[in-house]
């Protein structure tokens, strides 16, 4: 198994770029997801202090 | 929001002239005005009454074409105008707040500029249109020599030089002694009276009767 | 609207781009000034020996003459936006794209031009090979127009914005790219006494295709700066 | 089928169609980046020449194609957008914007990874990572304008223009990079393209060509939601949704 975290001598490169991509991806999926909740958060506060009117 | 007109003459012919329906503008969420309606036939002049901030500017742009409404349409005898870009630009003069006269251009270079980029010119002489406008003696002399209210007389000039029926003027009268309003006033009443159109926002009353005058009050 | 009156509108906007750049000299010499300041600080930060520099030359010029074009792209619209003479061209009824094409020559005509007398200097100054010349003034030639059109498209984009100057070298610089490349790689290569034609087709191509569309995209811009 | 683009042109409709979209794309996208590195990083045999560096290729194919993909995205919707008006459209161009240059920066990252076993160097001026370090200018440009202009509806435009000039000029820049490129290089630098790829390598890549696809209109749904909560916060409907779901 060490073998393969080996990568032949190219470790560092091959799982840097897997790692770095790895980072970038997740990152642009969690970003979306806060700014979601701050907003729905943000319109209810707003919702709260307005009562929407019927 | 709505704006309300006061009666409007309906003229004979029915889609001669300017026409808005409808017409509403936002800017970014703030609803300036919505649901205007008022039509625009020769021999008539409109003057846009309302507060700072009612978008009164706002409204002039969008009747020129310069900005395109957020709901509603505006049309030139029956035609949308962004249809008709070129057609309707040929019939129209607008004087915003920044007139466009260049600082380091007489008034004489000024004129000649804006008369080869309008579609028809009349017979009417630059020096004779400075003249009409107060200007005699001030022909050659850089327009950042002379003061705010020249400057915008220059810019009324143009207004002489090129006959088209529509004018839309944004404040005509800021910074213009007493005796140049009367001049420019006379101006716009005998542009009026002859067939043509106006649209200005401006408190300064027109001695124009009734039928030829009418008023479209925006309120915040 | 006769095309005689179009062209007649064509040669008024000329004309008074002119007079106006003509009236507020300092406008164009500082440029000029900025070119010559650039391309004489090489020999000095890098080394003043002549085979170096005359390996560098051509980037070295063409490199400066791009970012002195840059400078100048400003005066194009900004006085015009400011005093309300752009909005009285946008509602010309003549088509703005012609009356853009008028403003983007007399720019080239006061920045462009200059450029192309004064670079055959800057060729001495860093040892420019004398086969070299005629190419550096070709490529000169050829491509100012494209930066000056292609630059004319920033300005409308960034013409409403109170400090759009930074922006504007980040939205135009990748796209000088391929005049860059083309232009720079012709005078090595006349330099080497080798034909150039190749070049030179790349840059007449790229001068017509700026030429034909890139009004379009000012005409454009301006329009939504302006709205 | 045109009625069904036209619903979309309503930010509520693209809001809900989106919502329920994106746990599907989510979960493909997951499974379908777990086949495709399993399969490159254990499946695949090991290159003669390259070893197992070649691996990053998994990474950085994918990364560039998606960043010139992503461009033709925020063209074409910036267009509709400019042409037709359509709301909706600038919300895409504008989430796509991001996704792009993240994909770009991936991709020159990695090709450089890539390249410093067989150069040495970390970065080399190949006629492939130039135009990539390029493209990335034309995105960080892109998001700068759109930063720089208060007005939505204006910068929306403002940016529809510039990424139409873009990619009109992104094959002439490409073009006269390959051809800068031949000139300083000659032919004696390893090309770049993929060598003959036998099919147990081919696998994986159409693999996480597909991967990267589904992830790129996740994130994108995602992040139009995202505007789309920004944007329309004082309407009605929103309200309404908001309060009834809470979610």
């Amino acid at each position: 198994m060490s073998e393969f975290f080996h990568m032949g001598g190219y470790a560092l490169y091959v799982w840097l770029s897997y790692g770095l991509a790895l980072v970038i991806l997740v990152v642009n999926i969690i970003i979306p997801m806060q700014r979601r909740k701050k907003h729905i958060a943000m319109i209810k506060r707003r919702l709260r202090r307005t009562p929407a009117e019927k | 929001m709505t704006a309300s007109t006061s009666a409007i003459p309906q003229s004979v012919s029915v889609d001669k002239g300017l026409e808005v329906c409808n017409l509403g503008c936002s800017r970014e969420d703030r609803e300036l005005f919505s649901g205007l309606n008022f039509r625009l036939s020769s021999g008539h002049a409109i003057q846009i009454e309302g507060p700072n901030g009612s978008g009164k500017t706002t409204l002039l742009r969008m009747l020129c074409g310069l900005r395109l409404p957020d709901e509603g349409e505006i049309l030139w005898n029956g035609r949308d105008i962004s249809e008709e870009r070129s057609a309707f630009l040929s019939n129209l003069s607008y004087i915003g707040h920044a007139h466009g006269v260049k600082g380091e251009l007489t008034p004489l270079e000024n004129l000649r500029v804006s008369q080869a980029m309008a579609a028809r010119n009349n017979s009417l002489s630059l020096d004779e249109a400075l003249e009409r406008v107060g200007l005699f003696g001030f022909e050659d002399a850089p327009s950042r020599t002379l003061s705010a209210g020249q400057r915008r007389r220059v810019a009324l000039a143009r207004l002489l030089i090129n006959p088209t029926p529509l004018w839309i003027l944004d404040e005509p009268f800021t910074a213009i002694d007493i005796q140049g309003q009367k001049q420019i006033e006379t101006m716009i009443t005998d542009h009026v009276l002859n067939g043509g159109m106006a649209i200005l926002t401006s408190h300064h009353p027109l001695d124009l009767s009734e039928d030829h005058l009418s008023s479209v009050k925006l309120c915040t | 609207m006769t095309n005689a009156s179009l062209f007649n509108a064509f040669l008024t906007v000329l004309k008074r781009d002119l007079t106006l750049a003509l009236r507020t000299r300092s406008e164009i010499a500082n440029p000029l000034i900025f070119f010559i300041i650039v391309v004489s600080l090489f020999p000095l930060a890098v080394s003043p020996e002549s085979g170096l520099l005359r390996t560098v030359a051509p980037g070295v010029i063409w490199v400066a003459a791009l970012l002195s074009t840059m400078l100048s792209l400003d005066s194009i619209f900004r006085s015009d936006f400011e005093d309300g003479s752009l909005e009285q061209m946008l509602l010309s009824p003549h088509p703005m794209t012609v009356l853009v094409l008028g403003k983007v020559t007399a720019h080239w005509l006061v920045s462009g031009l200059p450029l192309i007398l004064l670079s055959p200097l800057l060729g001495v100054l860093l040892f420019l090979p004398f086969e070299a010349m005629p190419a550096l003034l070709a490529t000169l030639a050829l491509g100012t127009p494209v930066l000056s059109l292609i630059g004319a498209i920033g300005v409308a984009l960034t013409v409403g914005l109170r400090r759009g100057g930074v922006l504007l070298s980040l939205l135009v610089l990748p796209l000088y790219i391929p005049v860059l490349i083309f232009a720079s790689n012709a005078i090595a290569t006349a330099a080497a006494d080798l034909s150039i034609k190749g070049q030179l087709y790349f840059l007449a191509a790229m001068f017509a295709l700026a030429v034909t569309l890139a009004p379009l995209a000012t005409a454009a811009a301006l329009r939504i700066s302006l709205r | 089928m045109w009625s069904f683009f036209h619903r979309l042109a309503s930010p509520k409709h693209f809001y809900q169609f989106a919502g329920r979209l994106i746990p599907w794309l989510g979960w493909s996208t997951l499974v379908l980046f777990i086949i495709g590195i399993y399969l490159g990083l254990f499946v695949a045999p090991t290159d003669y020449q390259q070893g197992e560096s070649y691996r990053i290729i998994y990474i950085h194919v994918p990364a560039a194609w998606m960043s010139m993909f992503v461009y033709m995205v925020m063209a074409i919707s910036g267009g509709i957008g400019l042409i037709w008006k359509m709301k909706m459209a600038d919300v895409v161009a504008s989430s796509a914007a991001p996704l792009g240059a993240a994909f770009t920066i991936l991709a020159l990252v990695t090709g450089s990874l890539w390249g410093k076993p067989m150069w040495g160097t970390w970065w080399i001026w190949d006629a492939r990572l130039t135009s990539e370090l390029i493209l990335l200018f034309l995105y960080l440009g892109f998001i700068a304008l759109q930063s720089a202009i208060e007005d939505r509806r204006t910068a929306a435009n403002a940016c529809a223009v510039l990424a139409l000039v873009g990619v009109v000029n992104i094959p002439i820049i490409h073009y006269s990079v390959e051809w800068w490129n031949t000139l300083h290089q000659g032919a004696t630098v390893t090309r770049f393209d993929k060598p003959a790829m036998a099919t147990s390598m081919l696998i994986p890549l159409l693999t996480m060509f597909l991967a990267f696809k589904l992830y790129f209109g996740l994130t994108l749904l995602m992040r139009a939601r995202v505007e789309i909560l920004e944007r329309e916060r004082d309407t009605t409907w929103m309200k309404e949704m908001i309060t009834e779901s809470g979610k």
